[in-house]
Formats: C-alpha cells, structure tokens, sequence
C-alpha cells in the first residue's frame, strides 16, 4: 500500500463515494447508448430516402424476387458450376494477399515488438507504418491501382496484403509481447545470434497463434477479395455485380451459395486446423 | 579458473552485487547462498554476460570475459552454460532439438534457421540425454515434461555446449524433492566426471551443504561468508540470512506444505525410496 | 400520401460529386417550390438509382434510356417518363460509340475477330443494351469466343475508355453527343470527359463503330406522388433553362436546348431490347 | 515402450523436413499464382506515368488559359472550373487582345494569337504550330495517319502531299518537334515536364501551368476573403464592421469557408458523419442484440440443445452473408442512406458478436459461479455477479474491436451503395480527375480511422483496465 | 449440530462418497484428511448442496437440509459458508463488493442487482476486513490481491454470511507457507471467538494436526478414520494415503527440506518453534 492507512469510517465514505460514482457512470453509459440508438436511428431515418418502418413491409421483396427466379430456372446447377472458374480465382486473391500480407506482417511485428531486443529505434517506425497500413480500407487502395494497373485481380491482391499486414501485424505484435522470455534468455545464454533467437525462442511460441490469426485473417479476405471484384477486381465479386445489375436472380442465388458454402467451409477447415494448432505442439517450427 | 574482481551491478540507485571477488579453481563445485535479492542471481548473469557489469573484471583462464562484443560474446556464452529455475527451454519444440540449441554457437544462422542440425549433434544431443537417463522422451515436446525432466534436459544442452564453466541459478528451485534430488546429483556428477566447473546458486542451506565443497554466502551484494560446508556455523547462517536471535535454520526452506500444491500425495510417497541413492543416470 | 420530401436519385458512376454539387440549385427550387425538404441521392451505379426507385425511395430521377427499361420491366407501375433533355442542336439522342487504339489497326468490327471487347455497366444503355443487340444484328456474335475471343464489363464508362486506352482490351463501348471534334472528345460525353480529365489522348484512338441514336433517357416520377406534385416537378424542370441557364446546365450535364415532354412509348423499343436480353 | 538410438535420430532428420517443405509449397504456390494472375503481363503494361498525374494532381492546382477558336474568346480559369475565371490576369500572363503571352515559370513561354501557338524553350528553341485550313502545322510539317502501319508519319509542308514522309523520330532528330511530344494532324500537344502543358487543336489553344497546394481550399472563388492573407481573415474575424449585416464576422468567415462550393466541407462532414453513425449505430445494435442471443446460445444457460442449434446456425447465415449484400438487400426496403448501411452491419456483426459473446458466456470460470451460488444467491444474483462481471470486458472490448473495423467497413458499404464518406471517395475517384478531393477525403478518413482507433483503445483501457488479454 | 447419515454421491458408474456417516457437534473444528480422489470436496459440497447428494440425508439442527428447495435452499448456503481452494471470488469487483456478496441472500433481487447495499452492510464488510487484517484493500479489485489476501476475503465474505457453520475446502493449497499460517490461523480464531463450526479439508497431516481437535480421514469415499490429533498414528496415516511399509510423514508435505533434515542434525534446531501456537492475526 502506498498511501497511508485510512480509517474504517474513512474507507466506508471513500467507499459510497465510489459506488456513486460508478453508478453515474453507469447511468451515463446507458443514457449515452440509448441517446446513440434512438437518436442515431432516427437521424439516420432522417437521412435515408427510404423510412425504416414503411421498409420493413418491403424487406422480403428482394429475397423473394431472387427465390421465385432460382426455382424458375432450368439449369441452376449448370449456373452454379459455371461460376467455380471465378469463385477460385477469388479464393486464389485471397490466398496470396493473406501470404504477402502475413509475411509483411510477422516483418512489421518482430521489428514492432520491445521486447525482442531489437533497435528502439525501429520500433515506432514500424508501429507507425502498421498504423497507417490499417486504417486504410483496401477498396481505396484496390480503385488506385486499378487505375494504375488496369482492371485485374492484382490490384485487389496488393490492396487486401497491405490492409492484412498491418491487421495481422498489430496482433502479431501482441502475441511478440506477450511471449514468455525465458526461452529466449536460456539460447541467449548458449551464445545464440539474434536471428537463432528469434528462430528458436520466439518463433515456436508463437506461430500457433500466427497460424491462427492468418486463417481468419484468410476468411476475411475471402470476402474482401469477393468485394473488390465489385469494382472491376475479376472473381466471384466482379460476376455477382453483373448478376446483381440484371436482377438475374437465379445467378444471384447461384453465387451467393457458392460464397456462403465457401465461407463456412473454410470456417470449419480453418477452426480445426486452429484448435489442433494451439492444442499440439506445432512442428512445422 | 574463474577470476572475478571487485563486480559490481547497479540497478538506478541500488546496488544487486556490490563489487564482488571470488577465484574459483577449475573442476570446483562452489554453492552460492543467500536470501531472496542478495545479488546471487545477477551475479550469475553477469558472469555468464547476460548482465552487463557495471563495472569489475571477470577473467577465465587469464581471458578477460567482460569486455567481450560479438562473436566473441557468443563464443563466450557458448563455453560456460547457464542452467536457470524455471529451465527456460522451448516448451514447444522436441527435447533432442532443444538439446541441440546448445550448438547453435557452432552452426551458421541459415542452416539453423531450417533445423539443418548435422548427424553428430543429433548424436551429441541423444547421448547427453542418454547419460540423464531421459532418452525416452527425446522426440516429445519439452513442454509436457516434468519439472526434474526438463531441468534434466537443460543440462542436456548444458552438456553439448561442451561448457568449461556450468552457472546453475537455482536449479532445484521450483523441483519437488524427488526430482530435486535427481537433478543435484546430475550436477555433482557432472563435475566430478568431467571436471567441468559448477556455480550454483541455492535456497536451501542443506542443499547446499550436501552437494557442494564450498559455500559462498552473499547479503546485500556482498560476499561476506567464503568456507567449507562445515565452516558454516548456525551464527553464520544467520549473518547470512540477516536474521535475529530467533532464527532457526528451517526459515531457509519453505515450510508447511511448501510452495508446489499441485502435486499429488502419491507423488511424495514413492520419494523416501529413493533418497539419498543415485538412481539411475 | 403526405408528401414530407422530395427526394431526388442521380445516376453515380461518372463525376457524381460534380453532378451532386450541380443539383443543389434544383434542391433549392424544389424545397421553395413544394415546401417540403428535398434531398439528393446519388449511389454507386445504376442499380442503386433503380433500385430506389422500385423501393418507392425516390421521387425523382433522371435514368438512362435502359435504366428506365430495367424499371419498368421490373415495376410498370413504379414510375412514369415525363420530360427529356433536347441538344443544341434540336435532337434529342446520343450514340453509342466503339473504339480501339489506332496502333492496333482495328478500323472497324471487322477487325475484331478474336479480341477483346468491353462494355460498360450492364444497366447502361449505350454502354451495353444498344450494342448488344445492334452489333449481333450486324453480324458479329456476341457470345464470348464465337467472334470476339472475350467479351467483358469494364465496370462503367470511364473504366471501359481507360481500359482500351491502356490496352487491357482490344475495344470498347461509350456514348457520346456525336457533336463537335472527335480530338476533343466531341461536344459532350465518356470520351469528352477523359479527354478533359487527361485520361486519354483521342489521337491515338479512333472509331470503329456507331449506334443508330439512342434517345436519352427520361426524367421519371414516382407513380404514386399526388398528381399535383408531378405537374409543379415537372414544370420546375422544364422552365430551368430558361429560369436559370446556370442550374440547367449543372442539372443536365451541359449544354441543352431545354426539355421536352415524353411518354413511355418512346421507350417501347427499348424496353423490348431489354427483355429480349434478360431472356437469352 | 521404449524408442530405439536410431528411430530417434531418424524421426529427428525427418522433422527437418517440415519448414522447408512448408516453404518450397508457398513458393511453389506463388510461381502458379504469378502465372495464374498474369502478374509480369500486368506489370508490364502498367502505365506508372498515369501514377506520376495522379500525384501530381493530388497535390497541384492548374491555370488554365484557353483561347477558344469558334468565337476567339479568352478565358483563364483555375481547373478549368466554371466561376474561376481570373480577372485581372495574374502577373505572368500578359494579353493585349490580339496576342497572349504565357510564362510557363524555368524559362519556359508560350505565345497564343487567333491561330498559332508559339512554344519557346529555355535554350531558345522555339516551336511553333499553326491551324491552316482543318489542320495543325509544326515548325512547317504536317502529319497524316499512316493506315498501312497504324501510326501517325510526318511530311513537309512545301511537299507535294505525302511526299518526303518522315518517322516521329525524324522530326525530333531535326529539332522540329520538342522530343515526347503528340502531333496528330488535327492536334499538337506537349508536356514538357509534369507543371506545364500546351495544347492546340482545330477548336482550341490551351495553355496548362501547375502550382503546388489546394487552391480555394478555405474559400470558393467567388468569396470576397479569397486573396485574402491568414492575417488579414483574422483580422476580419475580430474587426467590428461587418462584411454581411446580417452575421457577424467570425460567423461570416466560417460560413464562407464550411460552405465552399468547391471543397464543400459541409457535405464531407456530412458524409463522415454519415459513415461514423453507419458504424456506431450497426455495432450498436449488432452488440445490445448479440448479447441477449448469446446468452440463448450458450450451453451452460440455455439447456435446450435444439434452440441453441437453431441460434448458432443463424449466427453462421448472418455471419456467412456479406455486409454489401446485405445492403443490397436493405436498399429495396429501406431506400439509399446510413440508415441501410448501418442494417447491413447489424445484420452480420450480430452473427459474429453473437458467436463470440455465446462462446465468452461458455468459457467462464465457473469458479466464480460457484463461489455466489454458495452464499445463497438466487439465480439472477448470480449471473449479476458471478457471469456478467466476467463477461463484460469481452463484452467491451469486442464491441469496441468491431466499432473500430466498422468504421472501414461502412466507407466500404458506403462507397458501393449506402452513402457517406466512402461514396464521395469513390465518386471523386470515378472522376479521374478530382485527385485533390481524392486525397483530401483520404485525410479525413484516415484522420477519422486513427481516431477511433485511438479513441476505442483510450475507453477499452478506461472500461476494463489495462491488464484484460 | 450436523448430523450425516449414509450420505452417498455416485458419478456415473463411480462412487465418490460411500455412505459416510458423521455427527459433528456445534462449535468443532473438524479437519478432513485423504489422497487426491478420496472425495472430501464432493463431502462438502454436498454439505453446501452445491452438489446433490445420490443417496443419504444431512441434517442441521435437526432441520433436514439434503432435501430443500428454492428459497429454502438458499436459506440454508446462506448459513453454511464454503471457502474454496481457489478462493472463487469475482476478481474484477473490488474486495468490499466481493465480501458484501456474502449479503445477498438478505438483499432483494432488484436492489442487490443495482448494488443498492445498505450502509449496515457496507459497514459488516469492513468490519469483516478489518478482522482479518486486509481493511486497507477495501477499495482494490479482488483479482489484484495476494492469494492470502484473496482467501481471507473469502472468509471475511463468509463471515458476513453470518454462518452456523463454515466448511472450508483445502483453503490453503494454492498458498506459500506465511500466507497458508495467515488464512488457518484466522480460521481457528473465528472457531475459537465465534463458535462457528468448521469443517476443514487439508491435503497436510501436519496443518490438520496443528489446528484440528478431531480429524476425519476418508479413503475411496469412506470415512476410515476419526479421532484427534494423537489417535493418528503413523499406521493410520498409512492406511488413510493408501502407502507401503515405507511410508513416511514428511511425504505429505512437500518441502525438500522436511526430506532431508532427517539427515542433517542441525535440521531440528527450533523447528516446532512456530507450530501450534496462533500468532497474532
Ligand atoms: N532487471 C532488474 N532491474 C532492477 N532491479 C533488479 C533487476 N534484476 C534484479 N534486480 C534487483 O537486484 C537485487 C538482486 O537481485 P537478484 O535476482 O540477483 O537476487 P537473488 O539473490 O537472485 O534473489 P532471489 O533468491 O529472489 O532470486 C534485487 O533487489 C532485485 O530487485
Ligand atoms: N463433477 C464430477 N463428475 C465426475 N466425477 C467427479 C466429479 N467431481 C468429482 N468427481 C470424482 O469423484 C472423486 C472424488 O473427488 P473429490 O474432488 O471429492 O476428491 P478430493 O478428495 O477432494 O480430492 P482432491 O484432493 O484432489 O481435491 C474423484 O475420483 C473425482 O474424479
Ligand atoms: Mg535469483
Ligand atoms: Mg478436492
């Protein structure tokens, strides 16, 4: 205890006064999030061309719309196997943006990380750029270069890797601090070099959960790539904006199953490849 | 011969070891006591350099260790061991390949980076396991080990550093008796076998007067008792400890039920039948 | 209905936040007008503005020719045409335009075999619904691979330029006035707006095909606002560019005579092209 | 059971395998990622000098001097925008109503008449085009399109017509046309550096010269504090004569500068609150619904298997949808706005907080539960003091988490229908043109990002302390 | 007085309590003993109805608790406070909240969900603190406390509890010897000043022989000794931890020094110095 000793009657007012406060707070808080729904709701009735409660009569129209075309169609899984050729093309986006991406990113989390024993200096520069990697939305980055580099897979590639490195670098470096170090000190002590350090004290450590952040770093990219395709980035996103401009329902409903299996497919894939990754020891160190 | 000379470690404004001199020959096995924050621990890691002295000279074999950089560090680190209370392995990673990190010194940075350990360290790793007697386990994960297997295998690496000098901080520490037991006398073994030097640092007075010829008590940074195991009298303990009148030896060791609870009764029954007999190394 | 505001939909994609910028004066006028608030709305593409307009979201909107195909079919009783923007010149249409790089010695369709061929947005009117249908007519298939070697969608006008431009394919589709040079462009239009924006140097491209004129498309209201609410919107708009050259000029993306009234039969061919599309 | 020396050390070499392995399938996976995504094509036909506009676009503003031929009328504007017109001139344009003469900056001028653009350079090599008859003439050539090779070739004036043909490269050869160049029979154009451009065609003469900065980033042209100096707008701000009756002076200032017609720094805040309501509003609601779902979908509240099914399989259909269809969705219903944008976001996170509150709820320490239950607690007492207490950091830090990721991912939704920030971006982007409101926008969003993100860590620490994870 | 009469609880196809039957008199203080399994938690527990019992009935006062419901039920935890090994406390409310939970029972719903505590019961907890010594923590969270301070929290919430009786489930396991004294030493006291009754398991013969008047030991769910202190022999210990001839007491304590100061002499200097006396709390 740093301070003085208080007396019991002292403790009990500094105590009510604490409650009191905490209960401020408390109905603070719930004023200020119920000011936040009611009020931005209606703000945000305000603003939209539609109202919320003359909408929801509409709500099923679309779904609706979508449904009666699919069981119209002749030939709906001829459409669904059709549309594979883009769906892997996007899974292909989204598998090489999360490889660059977690590469960049274990780059910006080792030199980001105090307590690897690396230059001080580097440390805020690469916290800095991690930042700055992070806020942006990759669908700015994707439009750039697609003026850049012409309406191709590659500038939504480079945009999700560079969104990804600085997402997943933020957790790497979490992970990085919160090692245990005495791995580290113990090669430390047989006369190991700092790569062999980071090899062996802290890699083993940590790329369970490097593993494990990729992969759902790599679901979420799946979607971000299937979103960029939307703006003329290929994949499954480019097929869904046309299919979506023609209100071809059965298309609709096609590509919309074709993402969704594909979404919770790797969902499952990846939540056990996660579960057995930090429950064993991980070889691949 | 390790020559340590007028060692000092300051930490901001309070003194960890204040300026330390010790000659401990080659092939002696020297305990370090002394209560909790007298200096043992930092004046360990100086010695093996993961401390920066503030100032003093540590010599070895008339080669002036404390101003190594480098390479030269490395090659420095990597001939006198370190064993540490918590072991500070590699959970994670198979114990042969933690045995083998005690080479690393001895192979480049690339082919280590991909494990490209060559045939003898393996070799080297699996007879120092061997000679633990905890060959069994070499392909599990270090971490599913029990506390006395993987000091074991801490020595283990120890071993393949082929070290001139073992610095040992505490090694029994967070051990139960058994095990505590089992990994003392792999040390004493050690020393006596290869001739290589021990320091090490311990908490309890018995330990230390069972297994070591001689004994150094430091309080407050200093050294301030030097002798034989016999030479240790109760009062002595009690300078060294910083005790009253009223202390009685037994406050050296943690009472009642000790620290580790987790252990389970049975664990402790099988014990006597070991004690006191090296059991198979 | 109480009417309670007017909202009014503008086609995105090309230079909307201009076109945003150029609609305050209308918004102005319509709350003056009508008394009620009046806000603008302008999404991302073409689905956007349709889409409100099939959700009864927008009471007022100026749709392309295929835009308002793409609602009717959907919803005959959602909106009706009412007025159409009349050119310098009298006519009250545009044309669709293919093009190709010069260097690539492409000087007509017949060139094409075995290229690249790119269209804009599906729901744009020149930038795909005439084209479709005329360019078959002229004999050149347009399923992927049977003439072209590949036919795509570039997104909109602007991407389809720039893509020819950049050689990412082989020719492409837009729309433009007809009128004025083509180095710069002609008077008004996608190529007249890259130009200016220094995407594309119309030297080192050139024609290579034209659609019979397009009629632009219709100012549209919402079916269901009150009679009275159609006739002061309707007129407001048809007495801008004498009432306010400035704000004509902003609301109907430059230079015009005026607007004309328009009914939905001027749509009818149109209208079938679409369905005709949506079938195959 | 006991393991054989060379079993040992045979499974050891064989785990040596696995990094490398690793290693030589991702590059195995990259090489058929290049080929398969034409990676060297794309590269290749990469137009980087468009990247070099665009910069400088973002950063620069032009005069524009053009002399339009139908009518010889001279106009010189700041991008070319309507109501910029400059009057008077500024000092290195100089006119005298016949002839005009433009100082480009580094030595560089360019004289403009009825039909000839005179372009001199600092070494004193002048180059000039002429209109005659439909056509352009440099330094006395004409170029015509060569149908057979798809390219424009160059002949002499004097010459007899397509006689003496020459190639581009000629023509810089023999200092007739400035080397990077465009000379098409109806047009020459050149920009010699990336600040300066001339340009003639049959219709017009432009003349382009680029300044750095934002021009008429606080006040529109039209505004009387345009010229104006910072010094002297502060000393409008606190002087007492109004400029505008009716408002006092700060008031008038602010009003110039929030309601510039050019940046329109109204509308963008607008916009950008738009997008921050999109977030809070759909993290809101996803987060005060999730809960409750949570709690049904726990195993150790909710004993009924079937209910708990039915509720994780929601959770994956809400989760499995994506954010912009879902708002496609919405905007039949809903019509166009935040409103639409901040459902999408409800709808998904909803799936996605509601699995991560439901798996909180199932993975608490019981402990706790125990030790209330053990005084006696009722039922509600306990989940009061020994569920949500554990819960409530995970509760805050995840809907933080999720606000801040939100707040990226409603410029996304907004750029592709729902409105706000983002769909300004991507309509100033579509321009190709407005790059200084491309990057302007940018600013704010990411001064936006980073603040919340700065923001959300700042409550996350004051809501659940530093030492949660 | 708590009477338990063939009190049974089966898990699946295992029998945790045999039909133990045991009488403990207001106002003792009974010490469980027994191997890890031999089911003194799931005895205690079903005391607490925190587990229902299979079979048997337990009766306090001549009130049959094994067979209460809703409030009732309630009732009765209220007047039976339970310590545990892992202090269960709620780690992210502050102590004194911690200690008021102890009042929930005679709080209503609503208010107790609001935290509406009156003044009286704000001042109990205090008071509560202040007697176990940790009255300056008040204001922490629970989960930035020492584990002796944690537990005494859970005793001084137990104490508010106003209890008849206070069973305590190897309170003292997961703490270092000082703090272990600290927590038994209080427990002892409230036994002592407030005639609470308090069952206590203990995995340590010693403890349970330094503060129990009766000790219980149980082996495979059955009760197979009871007695005091010195009706424990070395042989019944045996049979309680299940050993061998070579059974020896130390073993259940898991000191390395209590092993090996059989061997040193100076080992026993003073060491029965602190043992049974109540230091001042
Ligand atoms: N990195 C450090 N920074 C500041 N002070 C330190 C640091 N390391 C050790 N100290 C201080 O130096 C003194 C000596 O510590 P040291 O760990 O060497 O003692 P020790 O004898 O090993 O004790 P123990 O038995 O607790 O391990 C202690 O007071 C400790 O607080
Ligand atoms: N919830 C449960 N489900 C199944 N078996 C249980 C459960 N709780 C306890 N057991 C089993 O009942 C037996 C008695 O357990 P109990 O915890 O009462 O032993 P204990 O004497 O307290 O041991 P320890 O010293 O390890 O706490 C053990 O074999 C245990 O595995
Ligand atoms: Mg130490
Ligand atoms: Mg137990």
């Amino acid at each position: 205890m740093t301070d003085s000793t208080l007396s019991i009657g002292q403790l009990h007012s500094h105590f009510s006064e604490m409650e009191k406060r905490r209960r401020l707070y408390t109905v603070l808080f719930i004023a200020g999030s119920l000011i936040i729904f009611f009020g931005g709701f209606s703000i945000a009735e305000n603003l939209n061309s539609g109202g919320f409660w003359q909408g929801l009569s509409k709500f099923m129209d679309y779904p609706a719309a979508i449904v009666s075309d699919t069981l119209n169609a002749d030939d709906w899984l001829v459409t669904i196997v059709g549309h594979v050729p883009a769906l892997i093309e996007t899974i292909n986006m989204a598998a090489v943006s999360t490889l660059f991406g977690t590469l960049f990113a274990m780059i910006l989390a080792f030199c980001s990380s105090r307590n690897l024993g690396i230059f001080a200096w580097i440390v805020p520069i690469a916290r800095r750029l991690m930042d700055i990697t992070r806020a942006f939305p990759e669908l700015i980055i994707a439009l750039f270069l697609i003026y850049l580099l012409g309406a191709t897979p590659i500038p939504a590639i480079i945009a999700v890797a560079f969104h990804t490195a600085g997402a997943l670098g933020k957790l790497f470096s979490e992970v990085n601090e919160n090692i245990d170090k005495k791995p580290l000190e113990g090669l430390q002590a047989t006369g190991a070099t700092w790569l062999q350090r980071m090899r062996f004290g802290v890699l083993p450590q940590v790329l369970p959960n490097y593993c494990s952040y990729a992969l759902l770093r790599f679901e979420i990219n799946i979607r971000a790539s299937a979103i960029l395709g939307f703006v003329g980035a290929g994949g499954i996103g480019q097929e869904f904006r046309t299919a979506i401009s023609w209100g071809a329902g059965d298309q609709i409903s096609a590509l919309f199953l074709l993402l969704f299996l594909t979404i919770v497919a790797i969902d499952q894939i990846s939540s056990r490849i996660r579960r057995s990754l930090v429950g064993g020891a991980f070889q691949m160190a | 011969m390790l020559e340590i000379r007028t060692l000092t470690k300051k930490f901001a404004d309070m003194t960890a070891v204040d300026s330390v001199s010790l000659t401990i020959p080659e092939g002696s096995m020297v305990g370090i006591i002394g209560r909790s924050g007298a200096g043992k621990s930092t004046l360990l890691r100086m010695v093996n350099r993961l401390a920066e002295p503030t100032k003093g000279t540590i010599r070895f074999h008339g080669q002036e260790v404390s101003s190594l950089k480098g390479a030269g560090l490395r090659q420095w680190q990597a001939s006198c061991a370190m064993i540490f209370q918590q072991f500070n392995l590699v959970p994670r990673l198979d114990v042969l390949t933690n045995v083998m990190l005690g080479r690393l010194n001895h192979i480049g940075t690339v082919r280590s980076v991909f494990k490209l350990f060559s045939d003898k360290d393996r070799m080297d790793g699996l007879l120092a396991l061997e000679r633990l007697g905890i060959e069994q386990t070499a392909l599990q994960p270090a971490g599913t080990l029990s506390g006395g297997q993987q000091q074991r295998v801490a020595i283990a690496r120890a071993l393949v550093q082929k070290p001139k000098l073992i610095l040992a901080d505490e090694p029994i520490a967070s051990l139960d008796p058994l095990n505590a037991k089992l990994v003392m006398d792999a040390l004493k073994r050690i020393n006596e076998e290869d001739g290589i030097t021990v320091v090490c640092n311990l908490h309890t007075l018995d330990t230390a007067r069972s297994y070591c010829e001689r004994i150094v008590g430091m309080s407050k940074g200093k050294v301030i008792f030097d002798g034989g195991p016999n030479d240790l009298t109760t009062d002595e303990a009690r300078e060294i400890y910083g005790a009253g009148d009223d202390f009685n030896e037994a406050a050296t060791s943690t009472s009642i039920s000790a620290a580790a609870s987790e252990k389970t009764p049975e664990a402790d029954i099988d014990e006597p039948a070991a004690s006191g007999k090296v059991v198979n190394l | 209905e109480d009417l309670t505001e007017i909202r009014i939909g503008i086609l995105g994609g090309e230079n909307a936040s201009d076109r945003l910028k150029a609609y305050t004066c209308l918004e102005e006028k319509v709350e003056a007008l009508m008394g009620v608030e009046a806000s603008v709305f302008a999404p991302a593409d073409y689905s956007g503005v349709i889409e409100g307009l099939l959700g009864g979201n927008l009471d007022l909107a100026w749709l392309g020719a295929s835009g308002y195909a793409a609602v009717y079919i959907a919803d005959p009783e959602a909106v009706e045409p009412v007025l159409v923007k009349v050119n310098t010149d009298g006519s009250y249409g545009y044309y669709s335009i293919g093009f190709a790089r010069v260097d690539s010695g492409i000087t007509s369709l017949d060139d094409m075999k075995e290229k690249v061929f790119a269209f804009g947005d599906p729901n744009s009117t020149s930038g795909y619904l005439i084209p479709s249908i005329e360019i078959p007519q002229k004999g050149y298939s347009m399923k992927p691979g049977e003439y072209f070697k590949d036919i795509k969608f570039s997104g909109g006008h602007e991407q389809t330029i720039v893509g020819v431009f950049n050689g990412d394919y082989d020719g492409g589709v837009t729309w433009a006035d007809g009128l004025g040079t083509w180095e710069e462009g002609f008077n008004s239009g996608a190529l007249r707006k890259a130009t200016d924006a220094g995407l594309v140097d119309m030297t080192e491209i050139r024609e290579i095909w034209r659609s019979d004129v397009i009629p632009e498309g219709p100012f549209v209201v919402r079916k269901s606002l009150p009679e009275d609410a159609k006739v002061k919107l309707t007129g407001l708009l048809a007495s801008l560019p004498s009432m306010d050259p400035d704000c004509a000029y902003g609301v109907l993306a430059g230079d015009a005579k005026g607007l004309a009234p328009i009914t939905h039969k001027a749509y009818v061919s149109v209208i079938e092209a679409r369905k005709a599309k949506i079938k195959n | 059971m006991s393991i054989s020396r060379a079993e040992v050390l045979k499974t050891s070499r064989r785990a040596t395998i696995w990094p490398i392995a690793g290693l030589i399938l991702a590059f195995v996976y990259l090489a058929y990622a290049w080929f398969a995504f034409d990676v060297g094509g794309v590269l290749a036909k990469a137009d980087w000098e468009r990247g070099a506009l665009m910069s400088r676009d973002s950063f620069h503003y032009k005069y524009q001097v053009e002399l339009a031929r139908r009518n010889d009328e001279l106009s010189v504007t700041v991008e070319g925008g309507r109501g910029t017109e400059q009057d008077p001139l500024p000092a290195w344009i100089t006119t005298d109503g016949k002839q005009t003469r433009v100082d480009l900056g580094d030595g560089y001028r360019a004289v403009m008449n009825a039909n000839a653009l005179t372009y001199t350079e600092p070494d004193g090599r002048q180059f000039v085009a002429e209109i005659k008859g439909k056509e352009v003439v440099v330094n006395g050539y004409r170029a015509f399109l060569d149908e057979t090779e798809s390219r424009y070739r160059y002949f002499p004036e004097t010459a007899p017509e397509r006689t003496n043909v020459v190639d581009y490269a000629d023509l810089v050869a023999l200092g007739v046309l400035p080397d990077g160049s465009s000379f098409a029979p109806s047009k020459f154009e050149f920009h010699p550096d990336y600040y300066k451009d001339v340009r003639i065609t049959r219709a017009q003469i432009r003349v382009q010269r680029y300044f750095f900065g934002w021009e008429y980033f606080w006040f529109g042209p039209q505004s009387p504090l345009v010229d104006k100096s910072a010094a002297e707008v502060w000393g409008i701000v606190w002087s007492g004569d109004r400029i505008d009756p009716a408002l006092s002076n700060a008031e008038f200032v602010f009003l110039q500068f929030w309601r510039n017609p050019d940046w329109q720094h109204n509308e963008m805040f607008t916009a950008l609150l738009e997008t921050l309501l999109m977030a809070l509003l759909g993290t809101f609601v996803a987060a005060g619904v999730g809960l409750p779902l949570g709690f049904l979908a726990a195993a150790n509240f909710n004993p009924m298997f079937a209910s708990r099914m039915v509720l994780r399989r929601l959770f994956d259909f809400l989760r499995g949808i994506d954010q912009i269809i879902w708002s496609l969705i919405f905007i039949r219903a809903f019509g166009l706005g935040p409103l639409t944008g901040s459902l999408a976001i409800a709808f998904t996170d909803t799936g996605t907080l509601g699995k991560l509150f439901s798996e909180a709820i199932e993975n608490i320490d019981n402990k706790q539960v125990e030790g209330v239950r053990s005084t006696g607690a009722a039922a509600v007492q306990r989940y009061r003091f020994g569920v949500i207490p554990q819960i409530l950091p995970v509760f805050v830090s995840q809907t933080l988490y999720y606000l801040e990721s939100n707040i990226r991912s409603a410029t996304v939704i907004g750029a592709l229908g729902a409105g706000g920030i983002g769909l300004k971006l991507v309509q100033a982007l579509q321009t190709h043109k407005d790059w200084e409101n491309v990057m302007y926008l940018i600013f704010l969003t990411l001064i936006v990002v980073v603040a919340m993100d700065i923001g959300s860590g700042w409550l996350r620490r004051k809501l659940i302390g530093e030492s949660t994870h």
